[in-house]
């Protein structure tokens, strides 16, 4: 016979792992994939696979040659998820050159440096993403409009209906959001400029329901982003109606990628319900302030960012409701 | 409205610690604990805006009048720390248990470059009384958030294992410069507030 | 359906023995009684040596108030007073008795008939706490309670219902199960009893839904009761921990306990299992002691899971060996279920008041998976359901923060498990929890006893 | 009991149940290594009074942590800061507005409610020492 | 002791009031010569002549707007047209710019003087605009060229990521020539 | 010069109000800080480890100082400096620093892996702590080392490793600085903080816990204590007592002469930081007693080589 | 101690910025460039060292209950002359180090540095203690801003100002914008000090 093996309680686990929720969320993330493919061609692949190469590179260098650690496993998914998320948030004709020096940031600052998986304040991709942003105005700012073919590296280049929602609030002017090109259907699709996989929505909310069904993720973060950027553009349209309709609002820039995939990155948002439901509405509102008033032309990355920050208040100061503080007559 | 934007500038946009290098020192230093950077963010939050208040009549009612412009340095410099001991002795006389009280909870208030730049700034931006306020006290409500979103991010980190070779200072700053990156998503939105105020 | 609010896992059922029927298990050889089979003082051992006992002669006294005797639960010559691993892993003073022949106290009533509640109607309160105190019976659901000491609430409480756990929500087990399908009546007579001991006329019975054919018996069999008691089913949908007596109270009363050192009955509840119950009956209309238990004995690779009749002291190998023997690819044997179960050092520990089951594990069943980082995604704290977050909990415990885990109510853990069994990364949250929850009572005790 | 702020300090003096806490008050830099470096290292002694029944099993120059509740320190920074300051604004801001008060007179208001409000808070002292008392152990391990 | 501390404050007071005495011409000299070269720049770079300046007021969407209006004229008296001093809110803050205008309004020349732009983005308008330039406005005339970015549908490129600034400067500009044609409402 | 006078005044006189107050409050409330209480600091290694009871260097120096304005250095000592270091703060206070024995970490379980036969296998966090609540260990012995390392995690010096051989802890006796981390970490109490003697730390030590009847103890380990009392009839100076089945020796009195250690049927004496002794002629197989006696000392070894003959005296530092 | 041990003491063992961590705001606030970073070092050395000759020469005359004001007004005087001098002769310089200048009245290295050493030594000492301490920071700013720089524009020691090109390191595509912000100067700090860390253990 075997020698036993004796341990504490419970001797049954779910079956549940990191590597099933990382893959879980890469699977929700092809249909979102596959459109970008389609829609940039092959500029989008590139930068995808350079991407996720480079952050599974660093990751696996840092640990061997830095950090010199054995245990930890490059493939659980975390990394590879952070390539491709990251490459969302980038434009497809991006040099990729550029686009390694994002993930070297993410991986190598926002990651690794503060000891790895789970152990990061902000989110790799987006912080990549900002990073890029600020460094590199110009790159990460001239969007190829969709569908040009699928080896045209050339792309024309088209300002975001964003970008245009944001001239007509300066102007003080309601044509100028006529002049967006596209129908709100198309902007559900995804036929307009944009990151590489902020731009059809469809796809994105099809991630989503994928990871609400898996039980990835739950609905807190997702929904209450959403409802808050509704209801607060919403205001804003009624109050001046050069301000764009919510619905556009809803449909437009990185908001659904943002809502869906990367506040609800575990390892920097809050722990307890009432802290989600907290956080989501905090960067709902910030996006909005973000994208009407400030300088950035998105607002979700950066509201994202900024409420990473806070996530540890969140976690001081909501916590779940502990049992037996229900009733209290 | 003016008084709004300048709230919001201070404390967003130009956030004193996060882009304007001021008080740089209780924030690394002061910001292990959420609890005691909270306290120390409002007792700064009062000095700072006291000492803004006294050293502007200085300015307005001492020097200028006798064409003393360069001896703000000197004169503000003793004005404050004169003014954060008097607050501390006239605490002692006025009420001696809360006295005691705030020596348990706090450290003590230092002189640092965030009290007398907020002052000098308040002068060279040429502020009047109620804006040098307003800007005072932004200035150190956006220094609390800076403290305590800061504390907050160290208290986490504490029960993680970091890497041995960045402990300590090195990611602190680190996690300061990621803080201000995130911040640096404000930018520009005082200007478009001002433009939503028809400020401008 | 009804169940408790806040948190709950599912892991998988696994009643293998759901349909099998209990079998009297045989007598030992020697039957090992260990002092410390309950919560409280260990009791004191009142043979010695070369003592000839019965079955239900009593060969152990309480060792306090909060304590309970022990019985002999067979014939023979008391052979040593010496120790014996028990499910703790640690040796502990034990009785071991050589079995010879199967010879009953008089006083005990065999007779399989049921004696109906009416019969004794004038016994009180008092008297059958008394009866129940005597014939050592502490909870069966697992705890280990004694039973007297819970059916005295402190001044000032006042219970206005019983509640009997037949939740058995620990996946694998089915002794209580099987109780309630074979002897209903007496179960009930049992619940009867309890109510009357403490004075109240309301009981429920919390039968989780995966058992639809014990629901349906017991709500059959509660009709007889309405007469003088008011017995209620009630059918829970199946969640772990169902079975935890804080969340049965929320599940079936919809009141929540408040947080130690809150006892249940300050929202009025008294819980008892259903073994308890049946065990209640015994002693105070049949005269007889707790000795013995149903028990089950499962696992996967185990050639036939069974419920057994076993009498206490047996060992648990010779259940295993009737259930085709321990399977070569065992890992881990369990005495109790496998998410609050403990892993025993040997398969010779002897059943007592308190196992509810023995679980083979095979090997790779029993080992745990590779320890992750803490990927903070709360399905810890989702599960917990005593609204903790284990996460953070965990932490401490490894800083050896004591402060702030007391701040952030470890104390509070049941320690069901849910948190662990969910964890992606595999993270042994529980292990570091018991440290912390430990370390902190002792800091509180320290501090009252100041 | 939960959340506690905690000092160390040393028993200056036992008087009945009256006990005499010294602590020392350092500034935010003083466990900086370099302190001799910096001139914000200050460090001032303070002496806290406490009341305990269990003075006896106290002795003088033991030494022992001073703990206060976390509520406790809101309040204190509360009284001592967070008032003045909002009267402080609100009389400016009401100068200013409604009053259409100069400056100087504006300034000579504050230090006349900043004197008022310390003097009001003078008054309470009994008051407060009531409520912001606190309680000793002995230092762990 | 503190005899002590006022004798080293009044020491101090001492000397700093001398030192002051001594470099606040140098200061004051500075200040002008600055000006005189950003001048001499602006027209074009020989020499020049600077009349007193003329401080204008001007309320443009409702805000009211400051010029310091330089008449100059060369070395021999003639007249080279006027420099214009004047700010405008960039992305930073204060963007204040002299510009000089030929008699006829053609742009002459511009430099920065005060900007609180980021560097690499809109501290660039220093030279962005000039001659040798990607947005150069020299021999522009406002009053003739559609005088926005591009953008905008106007002639200039505006800096790469940096149309605030081009725009804010730009409208400088723009606010300059038509204070120097009365093209701005006087203001009260 | 007008200018210059109204600057004058104006400095003068905020100088004065300045001087006034800041002069009130320095008199008022400044610590006055012992001078010697500093330099005692700093002659203080600055680990801070607690070891000398007081919570870390500062709280020693103020014990210290305030000792020594009561007449005696006595019971107050740095574990971690040592002699050295209680002489430089003696020497700064004006005292004689009191003579302490050397203070060393001793394990006391000899439970290798060869003695004590692994029988289930744990599962679970690396912790001692954990180990020991969830049952005895992997082996039977219930008082025995669990081998998770708890002290080695504890051990600010580095001074202590886990031989993965024998399973257990070992300490290096010149990184050890007796500050008793380990000893508290350990939750079955097999660390001793010893008086040892001689500048090598040497001593003689029971190395087992194992409280239960010889039987029993024989049963779960083959080095374990059986309560012969053998050591205790041979002992010269009075220095071992049995109590419940185990020896224990007591360090103050011990001689080291290691008779006890030639005469324990179960090899459980061992010298600690001393040779090996030359096994009895009439042992069978002199290699296995030999062995426990060497490995904790086989750190040290290669520096004491050369001067084992000075022993005891050899006062090389 | 020898001068030259006193020089190297400031330089490296106690270099106020790598191993002290003193003086973060000008550190983080004027070091966008490698050029702003020299000034900024050159300007507080300047004040440093006077005012450790300053203070060890009236050491003993200022009695110690006001000790730290009296320095405190050497301290802020020599800034304030510091600072006409600058606005006299360097005027763009002084533009663009602002408010820093006057702010170095609050850095504590320079009180520190009074209080730890003039208060002890004579001035001779004294103004080693401040060349080699004010070198140590002047350098540390120097190779924060030259970092800063070479990431964050691909050129080192460019200077309008001074009409110093650089030396251009990159091609046209500049650098990342980011680390002549803000958060890039936390960032590099961090890192450096993390490398100086790893340096002086090994
Ligand atoms: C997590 C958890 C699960 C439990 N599950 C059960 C169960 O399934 N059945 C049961 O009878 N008792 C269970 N218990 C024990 C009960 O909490 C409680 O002790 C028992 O029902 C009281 O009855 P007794 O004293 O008759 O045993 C569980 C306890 C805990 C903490
Ligand atoms: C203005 C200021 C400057 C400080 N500077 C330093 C410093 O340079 N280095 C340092 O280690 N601590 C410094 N501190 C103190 C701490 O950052 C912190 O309180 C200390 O490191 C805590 O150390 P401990 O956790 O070891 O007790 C400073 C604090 C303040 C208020
Ligand atoms: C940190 C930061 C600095 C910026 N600096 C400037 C600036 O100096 N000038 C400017 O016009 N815009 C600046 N911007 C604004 C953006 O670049 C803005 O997107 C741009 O002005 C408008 O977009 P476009 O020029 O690409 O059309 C800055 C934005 C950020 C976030
Ligand atoms: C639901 C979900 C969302 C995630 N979103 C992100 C993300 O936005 N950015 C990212 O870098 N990693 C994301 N990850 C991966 C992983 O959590 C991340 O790499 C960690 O932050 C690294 O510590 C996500 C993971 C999950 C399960
Ligand atoms: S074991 Fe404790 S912490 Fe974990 S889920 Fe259960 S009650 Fe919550
Ligand atoms: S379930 Fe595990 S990984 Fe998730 S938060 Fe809890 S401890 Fe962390
Ligand atoms: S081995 Fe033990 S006593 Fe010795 S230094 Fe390490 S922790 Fe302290
Ligand atoms: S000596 Fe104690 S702490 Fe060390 S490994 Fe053994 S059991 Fe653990
Ligand atoms: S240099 Fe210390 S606070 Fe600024």
């Amino acid at each position: 016979m075997n020698k036993l093996t004796v341990s504490l309680s419970p001797h049954v686990h779910s079956g549940d792992s990191v590597s099933k929720n990382m893959y879980g969320v890469l699977i929700a993330l092809v249909p979102a994939l596959l459109c970008s493919f389609v829609y940039f061609g092959i500029g989008a692949i590139l930068v995808t696979l350079v991407s996720v190469a480079s952050c599974v590179f660093f990751e696996w260098a840092i640990n061997k040659y830095m950090l010199k650690r054995t245990d930890t496993s490059v493939l659980d998914g975390s990394a590879i998820l952070t390539g491709v998320l990251l490459a969302f948030n980038l434009p497809s004709n991006l040099p990729l050159w550029i686009v390694m020096v994002g993930a070297l940031f993410a991986i190598g600052v926002v990651k690794m440096t503060f000891g790895g998986l789970g152990c990061n304040l902000f989110n790799p991709a987006l912080a990549g993403r900002a990073f890029l942003l600020i460094s590199f105005p110009v790159q990460m700012t001239t969007w190829p409009k969709p569908l040009q073919g699928f080896f045209n590296v050339d792309a024309e280049t088209a300002a975001t209906p964003l970008a245009l929602m944001k001239q007509a609030i300066k102007d003080g002017n309601t044509d100028a959001i006529e002049k967006i090109p596209n129908s709100l259907l198309d902007m559900f699709t995804g036929q307009t400029g944009g990151s590489m996989g902020e731009v059809c929505e469809i796809a994105l909310l099809l991630g989503l329901f994928y990871m609400l069904y898996k039980k990835i993720i739950t609905w807190h973060i997702p929904v209450s982003i959403l409802a808050t950027v509704f209801i607060f553009a919403g205001a804003l349209h009624l109050a001046k109606p050069e301000y764009p309709s919510p619905f556009m609002d809803l449909v437009s820039g990185g908001l659904m990628l943002g809502a869906i995939f990367m506040a609800t990155d575990y390892v920097t948002s809050p722990m307890s319900k009432k802290g989600q439901l907290v956080y989501g509405v905090a960067i709902g509102f910030l996006t909005v302030v973000i994208r009407t008033w400030g300088a950035y032309p998105e607002g979700m990355s950066f509201a994202i960012l900024i409420m990473n920050a806070f996530v540890p208040l969140i976690n001081n100061y909501f916590k779940p409701k502990r049992f037996g503080e229900v009733v209290k007559k | 409205m003016e008084y709004i934007l300048i709230f919001i500038t201070a404390i967003f946009v130009n956030n004193i610690v996060l882009s304007q290098f001021l008080g740089i020192c209780p924030f690394l230093g002061v910001s292990k604990k959420v609890s005691t950077a909270s306290g120390m963010g409002m007792a700064v939050t009062f000095v700072l805006t006291l000492a803004t208040l006294v050293t502007y009549f200085i300015q307005k009612y001492v020097l200028d009048p006798n064409d003393l412009g360069y001896l703000q340095t000197i004169a503000f410099i003793l004005v404050i720390a004169a003014l954060v001991q008097m607050v501390e002795i006239i605490l002692k006389k006025v009420s001696p248990s809360l006295y005691q009280a705030l020596g348990v909870f706090l450290p003590l208030i230092t002189t640092n470059c965030c009290i007398l730049g907020v002052a000098i700034l308040v002068i060279q931006k040429d502020y009047d009384l109620l804006s040098g306020m307003v800007y005072a006290i932004s200035t150190a409500l956006g220094f609390y958030l800076a403290m305590v979103l800061f504390a907050g991010l160290r208290e986490q980190m504490e029960m993680n294992k970091v890497p041995k070779a960045v402990e300590g200072m090195p990611l602190a700053l680190i996690t300061a410069g990621l803080l201000a990156m995130a911040f640096m998503g404000f930018s520009g939105v005082d200007g478009g507030l001002r433009l939503l105020f028809g400020l401008d | 359906m009804k169940t408790f609010r806040i948190g709950g896992v599912h892991p998988a059922e696994n009643k293998l023995s759901a349909s099998a029927p209990i079998k009297v298990a045989d007598l030992p050889k020697t039957a090992v009684f260990p002092m410390g089979q309950h919560i409280g003082a260990p009791a004191t051992p009142i043979v010695k040596k070369g003592d000839k006992v019965k079955v239900g002669t009593k060969i152990a006294e309480a060792g306090g108030f909060v304590s309970a005797p022990i019985f002999s639960s067979v014939s023979g010559t008391v052979l040593k007073i010496d120790t014996v691993i028990d499910a703790s892993g640690y040796p502990k003073p034990a009785v071991y008795i050589t079995v010879e022949g199967d010879e009953w106290e008089e006083s005990i009533d065999r007779s399989p008939e049921l004696v109906h509640i009416d019969k004794v109607y004038d016994l009180d309160s008092k008297e059958i706490i008394e009866k129940i105190k005597n014939a050592g019976i502490v909870g069966m659901g697992g705890a280990c309670f004694p039973t007297h000491v819970k059916l005295t609430p402190p001044p000032g409480s006042h219970p206005t219902c019983v509640i009997i756990n037949a939740v058995e929500c620990e996946p694998y087990l089915t002794a209580d199960h099987r109780l309630m399908l074979e002897h209903p009546d007496e179960i009930l007579e049992g619940v009867a009893l309890l109510m009357k001991a403490v004075n109240v006329n309301r009981a429920y019975i919390g039968i989780e839904n995966n058992k639809p054919d014990a629901i349906k018996l017991m709500s059959e069999k509660a009709q007889y009761y309405h007469k003088f008691a008011n017995i209620e089913v009630v059918p829970l949908k199946v969640k772990y921990p169902q079975g935890g007596e804080k969340q049965l109270i929320d599940a079936v009363i919809k009141r929540q306990v408040p947080a130690p050192p809150a006892l249940p009955v300050s929202v009025g509840a008294i819980i008892q299992n259903v073994g308890t119950a049946m065990a209640v009956y015994e002693a105070v209309m049949k005269n007889k002691p707790l000795f013995e238990r149903v028990v089950t004995v499962t696992g996967k690779s185990l050639a036939h899971p069974s419920n057994f009749l076993v009498r206490m002291g047996t060992p648990m190998s010779q259940l295993i060996d009737a259930c085709g023997g321990l399977p070569s690819d065992t890992g881990k044997v369990i005495g109790g279920g496998p998410m609050m179960g403990k892993a025993l050092m040997n398969t010779d520990v002897p059943i007592c008041k308190g196992s509810s089951g023995v679980l083979i594990m095979n090997d790779k069943e029993s080992k745990r998976g590779k320890v992750q980082p803490c990927i903070r995604c709360a399905k810890c704290v989702n599960a917990c359901p005593m609204g903790l977050e284990p996460f953070l909990l965990s932490k401490l415990s490894e800083a050896q923060n004591w402060e702030r885990s007391e701040a952030e109510d470890v104390t509070s853990c049941i320690e069901c498990g849910s948190c662990q069994f969910t964890c992606p990364s595999h993270r042994p949250l529980l292990d570091l929890i018991r440290v912390g929850k430990s370390t902190v009572m002792g800091i509180i005790r320290s501090r009252h006893a100041k | 009991m939960s959340k506690t702020i905690e000092h160390t300090g040393v028993i200056e003096s036992i008087n009945g149940n009256q006990i005499r806490v010294k602590i020392v008050q350092s500034s935010a830099c003083s466990s900086c290594q370099v302190k001799s470096m910096c001139s914000s290292s200050e460090s001032k002694e303070k002496l806290i009074d406490i009341e305990s029944s269990l003075s006896d099993h106290y002795n003088v120059g033991e030494e022992v942590v001073v703990c206060g509740s976390l509520s406790m320190s809101r309040n204190a920074v509360l009284l001592a800061f967070a008032i003045p300051l909002i009267l402080i604004v609100v009389w400016v801001v009401c100068g200013t507005y409604f009053l259409s008060l100069n400056e100087q007179m504006i300034m000579v208001g504050i230090l006349i409610i900043l004197a008022v409000y310390y003097l009001v808070l003078h008054f309470f002292n009994d008051k407060m020492s009531k409520s912001f008392s606190f309680w000793i152990k002995r230092p762990s391990s | 002791m503190a005899i002590v501390l006022t004798v080293i404050a009044v020491v101090a007071g001492g000397i700093l009031a001398y030192v002051n005495s001594v470099t606040a011409p140098q200061i004051e000299k500075i200040n002008a010569d600055n000006l005189a070269n950003g001048i001499k720049e602006v027209m074009g770079g020989g020499e020049v002549q600077v009349a007193d300046p003329e401080t204008q007021t001007a309320t443009i969407g409702g805000k009211e707007k400051t010029f310091e209006v330089y008449a100059v004229s060369d070395a021999s008296g003639k007249v080279l047209g006027n420099a214009v001093q004047t700010s405008e809110n960039g992305f930073g803050g204060n963007l204040k710019v002299l510009v000089g205008f030929d008699p006829e309004g053609t742009i002459l020349g511009y430099t920065i003087l005060e900007h609180a732009e980021t560097p690499g983005l809109g501290a660039k308008a220093g030279l962005w605009f000039q001659k040798d330039g990607k947005g150069n406005i020299i021999g522009m005339n406002p009053g003739k060229n559609n005088f926005t970015v591009s953008k905008d549908g106007g002639e200039v490129d505006a800096i790469t990521a940096s149309t605030i600034t081009s725009r804010a400067f730009l409208l400088a500009i723009k606010n300059a020539y038509d204070q120097l044609y009365g093209k701005n409402e006087a203001s009260k | 010069m007008n200018v210059i006078l109204i600057a004058v005044i104006v400095l003068g006189a905020i100088g004065l109000i300045a001087a006034l107050v800041l002069y009130l409050l320095s008199k008022k409330f400044a610590v006055k800080e012992d001078p010697r209480l500093g330099q005692v600091q700093e002659v203080l290694p600055g680990a801070n480890c607690g070891g000398c009871g007081f919570p870390g260097c500062g709280g020693l120096a103020a014990a210290c100082v305030k000792a020594a304005d009561a007449g005696s250095l006595e019971g107050l000592n740095c574990p971690v400096g040592g002699q050295p270091v209680m002489e430089k703060v003696a020497a700064i206070l004006g005292m004689k620093a009191e003579a302490s024995a050397p203070k060393l970490a001793v394990v006391r379980c000899n439970g290798t892996c060869e003695n004590r036969p692994r029988l289930v296998e744990y599962d679970g966090v690396m912790s001692c702590k954990v180990a020991n609540s969830t049952s005895m260990g992997e082996t039977a012995c219930p008082y025995g080392c669990l081998g998770c390392g708890d002290c080695v995690a504890a051990c600010q010096f580095d001074a202590i490793k886990m031989n993965p051989e024998t399973g257990l802890p070992e300490v290096d006796s010149t990184k050890c600085t007796a500050c008793g981390a380990c000893s508290k970490a350990c939750p079955r109490h097999i660390i001793e903080i010893r008086s040892m003697k001689g500048a090598k730390k040497m001593g003689v030590a029971v190395r087992c816990m194992n409280k239960d009847k010889g039987a029993v103890a024989m049963k779960a380990c083959n080095a374990a204590c059986i309560g012969c009392q053998k050591c205790v009839k041979v002992c010269a100076f009075d220095a071992i007592h049995v109590d419940s089945f185990l020896a224990y020796i007591d360090p103050e009195k011990c001689r080291n002469c290691r008779k006890c250690e030639q005469e324990c049927p179960k090899k459980v004496i061992t010298g600690i930081n001393m040779p090996a002794l030359k096994p009895k002629p009439v042992e069978p197989k002199p290699a296995a007693p030999a062995k426990p006696a060497e490995k904790p000392a086989a750190p040290a070894k290669p520096a004491e080589k050369p001067e084992l003959k000075g022993t005891e005296s050899s006062k090389a530092e | 101690m020898s001068y030259f041990k006193i020089l190297k003491n400031g330089l490296i063992n106690e270099n106020p910025t790598f191993v002290l961590l003193l003086g973060m705001c000008p550190t983080l606030g004027t070091t966008s460039s490698a050029i702003n970073g020299l000034s900024m070092g050159l300007a507080t050395t300047f004040v440093l060292i006077l005012s450790n000759f300053i203070i060890s020469l009236i050491k003993n005359l200022v009695p110690d209950q006001v000790r730290i004001p009296s320095y405190i007004v050497v301290i802020a005087s020599l800034v304030t002359i510091l600072q006409m001098l600058m606005q006299a002769y360097l005027p763009s310089i002084y533009a663009t180090l602002g408010l820093f200048i006057p702010l170095i009245v609050v850095n504590c290295i320079i009180l520190g540095r009074a209080e730890a050493f003039a208060a002890k030594n004579g001035p001779i000492s004294s103004i080693f203690d401040g060349i080699g301490i004010g070198l140590g920071f002047s350098m540390a700013l120097t190779l924060l801003g030259a970092c800063r720089e070479i990431l964050g524009t691909g050129v080192v020691f460019k200077s309008d100002d001074f009409g110093i090109a650089g030396i251009p390191l990159q091609g046209e595509s500049g650098g990342m914008l980011m680390f002549v912000l803000a958060p890039g100067a936390f960032i590099v700090l961090g890192y450096l000090i993390a490398l100086v860390n790893k340096l002086r253990k090994a």
